[in-house]
């Protein structure tokens, strides 16, 4: 990857990142969201990471992403008005984070990092090669992760079922009970 | 850099073809849909009535080719109250991006050589064409869906969450039936799947993709043809409920645009089934040298003319391929949105199952098409 | 030696057990809901049923060659080591004639429960416990190791607890339930101890095992020390289980369970376990001579006292109940003087008359409308024939008259306790017969005859029981006159026919002295005799005297009317102080003081702590990551701090 | 290609961003894209590292990375959904009823 490339796309990602957390709107932050794991997907590729990065667009950008979105939709949320959340954790928090993130770049930054690199075998993140790792080395832990995917959309369809008519009732004396308190 | 440039070069002709064959498809819309319905159709425009001098009165060509594009990129762009300006521009585009970029991988003939060069007919020759083609398919989501969402009206987002919902079901199914392909391929690399296209069996019969991934066939242009949201599967739009859908609150070049998408990935579609089940811009017995018919017959033909021949029956094919899904477009009732969903989830999800459990059997015992 | 028969066929001692137990679970899961016909059907119908089954199991007993008995083996049970124990059966001769006593008579009082019940509305829990009982008792008497023995002896005490209670809305009955249970469970500590010191002996010479054959073939190990120890701590549960000096207390107040449950306890269950304990384990008293005197002395102080007390007592189950703790120290007298057979005659010949009269007096009871106080019957043997005549069949055989089954096992008992050597035993022992002639006697003249004393209301209300009442009683009452005739004195027909058949098995013991069985009957029957002219005297030619000598000799009548003040006794040395250090010193001052102190100071600071602490819990998922980053930022800074150096 | 640290110093600052995100944000769902942001910070880490050491296990762990973000989404969603059912807000300032 050319170094022009790289260096626009480290501005770019480094841009929607911040626009994720910085816009009000939640499907603003969404698309920057999806802007920074498609540069980030450009960056695997970049690193010959293909199937992986392909990947990243297929299953971040097409799937999981869209699952935000409807769920943006569903609670129809606008944008937070006025100061949102607490000041001071704000405050804190930015220079909290601010502290890890200098921390973080110690760790990067020195030259210890560097390390000598003469260009990947053939067939380095070819689906080939992914396959030969995934059925051989990591087959149990591939076969776990397809079950904890069922169970997820197990779960996930139990969780957001729509309650029948009597639980909802219990439900909104619960809230009542509770607003009354 | 020769290369980049001719790269560069066949890019840009894949996409005007892609958008041309779209205006083509806009156009059959208008005259063909006629034809089968036994109406006129188009025919008001003429341009200094040469058309009705040349006895073709009727073709309506200038309204559908010249007229329409200059009354939509002149209307007002119009953008509703309490919009989301940004968005409610970028959809379409984003939209219509993914569907544009994806062209480049489509491999339309097999290398020509000009002046001593060889070049590869394919814009760009990515090895995981299949997996780039998934994911801008997937990403082509996000300009219904925001468009919906981006306008402000309940018709459009209700339109936009339909869209969505469709799009990413029938994705699945798609990718099914595509991961069907690549295993009976063993590639990933669309250039060479349609090489191994080449050649005969029984010393007659081309070797296309059809005839060992028939059930891969129909899911993809199912699944194809409800990802382009056309009819059967126009619910997103469905005028008579939604009045356009997404669409609604769009005018002028941005609905021209979604228009075009529409269009466009149909165009696309067809290139794609034709690559991966109609053996591309393979023509039958046609090899480097020239024709080896099943009679045994060899007619020698120069390495131009097979390379050309190659492009043109690849253009041919793909129209063929948009005219039978206009067919069915005029054919077909619209679906209900739960018919929808069960097609695509109970039906054509199995069945992709189904066919990469049969496939990969196959290749184990039999090996892949290769 | 006793040898064994082992075959299929002695599966069927089997079925002695599982007819109770199936009752058990019938009338415990279906007996409410089905109802009473069907809980009287089932509740005495298992009985019957097992006492086919005994009888069948006797009745093959007979049929071997003396000395041998049926064994089964149902499964393995214990298997810790070199340690083994099988849950597995038994029938010898001893054992035979016991399940014969338990499920015969247990059925008959069954079958009398059925009437005795019939206005109760928990029938269903009755029977569920009344088939318990017998289940428990039949562990005990057909098992063929202690430890099964002891299940058996803990099930028949559970059981008599849960009977004493039956009624247990009232707070006094159900305290009486808790006496038994608690007096039951000191007897049983001992019989535990006595286990573990036969092993103990046992183990030292390598045997590890607590079956009876197997103990009495490796008999040798044991040295008389421990045999001593062993007996006299078995004995000890024999006192709980068999109402003897010192825990003999807890019979008495037993008498307020329902009259069938009396009878059960003093005629066929439970109050026989002791003595069947020491004639099955005779092979090891006998290395113990001690130890039998001390069970023979018991034995007869046991007799005396008690029989003294139920002189004076006015509570027609009372006098019964001392009665049987009287009778049961005649047994333990024979037993500890070597004469096992004739304790387990007496056994016999005792549930026989001892149910009976429970039976009638259940059924007078039953009569006057739950009337226990002799002073206010009277005159009843014109309202209660049947039951007028076979309790004084009854009578007469406590009475030991001639003829009657009570006077040919108790004149083997004292005969035999005077072949033992024990004279002064002996003397007790006829003095104790003249003074059961006396109070008996007593009962049938203040019930059944002279003038009437019974409350107006309820003369009307008078009436002879339902069959089912008086089938039993008749039946009884045939038993109380033949099942003596078995056991006769040496010589006479077919002499002691009884102690023959028994002797392979507890035939241990050989007689000291020999002496003229003829002569001491003689003694013993004039005793009795006097006794019962005594009581002929005092209550229906003078019916005043009993008041003056009362009067007179004041404190003497006290101290019997009060039973020798024993619960008094028990309350002062043994009750209070353990109140005191458990209200004063565990309670008020460990467990209040320090163990409440403690905890709660424990409780009050974490509190006070979690007061402040719980400011820190916001619930906002937002500050908990906040003070995780600060973790983060912690241990990055230490990672880049290793990597710097 | 890009050095080695320039890509983890990138990793680093995406996934510093995306703590920044979860701390000062009250919207839920945007906290839970900020924990996606994360996520992928550390997968380009895995992928640099792993192609810097000529290993496909780095990119290995990102396949499962992804796969349990996306049943972690799932499921998330979900719970936000039936959340926001229940308590009809999406602000992880009102969402406390787990406290003490």
């Amino acid at each position: 990857m050319p170094m022009a490339l790289f260096w626009f796309l480290a501005a770019v990602s480094l841009i929607s990142a911040l626009g994720v957390v910085l816009q009000r709107n939640p499907v603003h932050c969404l698309l920057a969201l999806i802007v920074t794991l498609l540069t980030i997907a450009v960056l695997f590729i970049g690193e010959d990471a293909i199937v992986v990065g392909f990947l990243q667009a297929i299953v971040y950008g097409g799937a999981i992403m869209v699952l935000f979105l409807f769920v943006i939709w569903l609670l129809n949320l606008g944008a937070e008005v006025g100061p949102t959340g607490h000041l001071a954790l704000k405050f804190f928090g930015t220079i909290a984070v601010a502290a890890m993130a200098a921390e973080l770049m110690g760790f990067v930054l020195p030259p210890h990092l560097q390390v000598k690199f003469a260009g990947h075998a053939a067939g380095y993140g070819s689906i080939d090669s992914l396959a030969q790792k995934l059925f051989s080395e990591y087959l149990v832990a591939f076969e776990v992760t397809s079950l904890l995917l069922l169970i997820a959309v197990v779960g996930a369809v139990a969780l957001a079922r729509r309650a029948s008519a009597s639980e909802l009732a219990e439900r909104a004396a619960a809230i009542a009970a509770q607003r009354a308190r | 850099m020769i290369e980049l440039i001719a790269g560069a070069v066949e890019a840009v002709l894949m996409i005007l073809v892609g958008l041309h064959l779209a205006i083509f498809l806009l156009y059959f819309e208008r005259k063909g849909s006629a034809l089968i319905q036994d109406r006129v159709g188009a025919n008001r425009a003429s341009f200094t009535g040469l058309g009705r001098r040349l006895g073709m009165p009727n073709l309506g060509i200038i309204n559908t080719l010249i007229a329409d594009p200059i009354k939509l990129f002149t209307k007002e762009d119009f953008v509703p109250e309490g919009a989301d300006h940004f968005l409610h521009a970028l959809a379409p585009f984003i939209a219509l991006f993914p569907v544009l970029i994806t062209f480049v991988v489509i491999p339309f003939g097999d290398t020509i050589t000009l002046g001593g060069r060889t070049f590869g007919l394919q814009a760009t020759n990515l090895n995981a064409g299949a997996l780039y083609l998934l994911a801008t398919i997937g990403i082509g989501v996000y300009g219904v869906a925001l468009g919906g969402w981006a306008s402000n009206n309940r018709w459009a987002l209700l339109g936009g969450i339909r869209a969505t919902a469709q799009m990413i079901s029938y994705e699945i199914a798609m990718g099914l039936a595509i991961i069907a392909i690549i295993m009976t391929y063993g590639s990933l690399d669309l250039q060479e799947m349609v090489r191994m296209q080449g050649g005969v069996w029984f010393g007659w019969l081309p070797r296309w993709g059809i005839f060992v991934q028939p059930l891969a066939f129909i899911l993809l242009l199912t699944a194809g043809i409800a990802e382009s949201k056309r009819v059967p599967f126009d619910l997103p739009e469905g005028e008579a409920e939604l009045i356009l859908g997404y669409m609604i609150e769009y005018s002028g070049g941005k609905q021209a645009a979604f228009m075009l998408t529409d269009l466009a990935e149909q165009a696309l579609i067809a290139m794609l089934l034709v690559t991966f089940f109609f053996g591309g811009w393979q023509v039958p017995w046609l090899y480097r040298d020239g024709f080896h018919l099943p009679g045994g017959a060899v007619i020698a033909l120069g390495a131009l003319v097979v390379s050309i021949a190659g492009i043109v029956a690849f253009l041919i094919k793909v129209v063929i391929v948009c005219l039978f899904m206009g067919l069915i477009r005029w054919t077909l009732p619209r679906f209900r949105y739960d018919q929808l969903m069960k097609l695509g989830w109970k039906i054509l999800v199995p069945l992709g199952l189904a066919n990469i459990l049969i496939t990969a059997f196959i290749v184990v015992v039999a090996g892949g098409a290769h | 030696m006793v040898t064994t028969v082992a075959n299929l066929e002695s599966s069927a001692l089997a079925l002695i057990l599982l007819f109770p137990a199936l009752g058990v679970l019938f009338n415990l899961f279906f007996g409410a809901r089905l109802g009473r016909r069907a809980v009287n059907i089932v509740g005495p119908g298992v009985m019957f049923l097992a006492f086919a089954a005994a009888t069948w199991a006797f009745v093959r007993v007979l049929a071997l060659p003396r000395g041998d008995a049926l064994t089964f083996t149902l499964w393995p049970w214990i298997e810790a080591g070199r340690f083994h124990v099988d849950f597995a059966l038994r029938v010898d001769a001893l054992s035979g004639v016991m399940i014969m006593i338990v499920t015969g008579i247990g059925a008959f009082i069954h079958l009398y429960s059925v009437g005795y019940m019939a206005h109760d509305d928990d029938f269903a829990r009755f029977f569920t416990y009344m088939n318990l009982f017998a289940l428990s008792m039949l562990i005990l008497v057909l098992a063929n190791n202690l430890l099964m023995m002891f299940v058996g002896w803990e099930g028949v005490g559970l059981c008599s607890y849960l009977l004493i209670g039956f009624w247990y809305t009232n707070p006094q009955y159900a305290y009486n339930g808790r006496k038994a249970f608690i007096f039951n469970r000191i007897g049983d500590a001992g019989f535990i101890l006595g286990m573990l010191t036969i092993v103990a002996a046992l183990a030292r010479g390598g045997v590890w095992t607590l079956d009876f054959t197997t103990i009495e073939a490796h008999a040798g190990l044991i040295t008389t020390g421990a045999a001593t120890a062993a007996c006299l701590l078995l004995f000890l549960g024999a006192t709980g289980k068999s109402a003897q000096i010192p825990l003999y207390v807890w019979l008495p107040d037993a008498m307020v369970g329902p009259t069938p449950v009396s009878a059960l306890i003093h005629a066929a269950t439970m109050v026989t376990a002791g003595v069947y304990m020491v004639a099955r384990l005779n092979f090891l008293f006998v290395l113990a001579p001690d130890a039998m005197a001390v069970v023979a002395t018991v034995g007869a102080l046991t007799a005396f006292f008690a029989g003294t007390i139920a002189i004076v007592q006015p509570d027609i189950k009372k006098v019964l109940a001392y009665s049987t703790i009287s009778q049961l120290g005649y047994m333990f007298l024979g037993v500890g003087s070597g004469a096992f057979a004739a304790g387990i005659f007496h056994v016999m010949t005792h549930a026989f008359f001892k149910g009976l009269l429970f039976l009638c007096a259940g059924s007078v009871i039953h009569a006057l409308g739950g009337e226990q106080d002799m002073t206010k019957m009277g005159a009843l043997r014109k309202h209660l024939p049947i039951t007028f005549w076979t309790m004084l069949i009854a009578t007469l055989a406590i009475a030991a008259v001639p003829g009657f089954s009570g006077y040919f096992s108790k004149d083997l008992i004292l005969e035999g306790a005077y072949e033992s050597g024990h004279v002064w035993l002996w003397a007790l022992g006829v003095l104790t017969a003249g003074i059961t002639g006396f109070y008996m006697f007593r009962l049938i003249f203040m019930t059944f005859f002279g003038e009437s004393r019974v409350a107006p209301d309820r003369l009307h209300h008078l009436h002879e029981p339902p069959p089912s009442m008086t089938i039993p009683l008749v039946v009884l009452a045939i038993a109380s006159i033949a099942g003596g005739w078995v056991g006769l004195t040496k010589g006479l027909l077919w002499g002691d026919a009884f102690a023959r058949f028994l002797a392979p098995v507890v035939g241990n013991f050989k007689p000291a002295v020999e002496a003229s069985a003829l002569g001491l009957s003689a003694v013993a029957t004039t005793a009795g005799m006097l006794g019962i002219l005594l009581a002929y005297i005092c209550y229906i030619r003078m019916p005043e005297l009993p008041a003056i000598i009362a009067r007179r000799a004041k404190s003497l009548y006290e101290l019997l009317m009060e039973k020798y003040y024993i619960d008094e006794f028990y309350n002062l040395i043994v009750t209070r102080p353990l109140f005191f250090v458990a209200t004063v010193i565990l309670n008020r001052g460990i467990d209040r003081f320090a163990i409440d102190g403690a905890v709660n100071g424990a409780g009050v600071t974490v509190q006070a702590g979690a007061q402040l602490a719980r400011r820190s819990e916001t619930g906002n998922v937002q500050h908990y990551a906040f003070v995780y980053v600060l973790g983060v930022i912690g241990v990055v800074a230490y990672f880049l701090y290793l990597v710097k150096h | 290609m890009p050095p080695l640290t320039y890509l983890m110093a990138l990793s680093a600052a995406i996934f510093a961003i995306g703590v920044l995100g979860f701390l000062t944000r009250r919207n839920i769902l945007v906290m839970f894209m900020s924990v996606e942001l994360m996520l992928n910070a550390v997968n380009l880490a895995f992928i640099s590292l792993g192609s810097r050491l000529g290993t496909m296990d780095g990119q290995v762990i990102v396949f499962f990375v992804m796969t349990v973000a996306a049943a972690e989404a799932a499921v998330g969603l979900a719970i936000i959904i039936s959340v926001f059912r229940g308590r009809e807000t999406v602000h992880a300032d009102d969402l406390t009823m787990l406290r003490w």
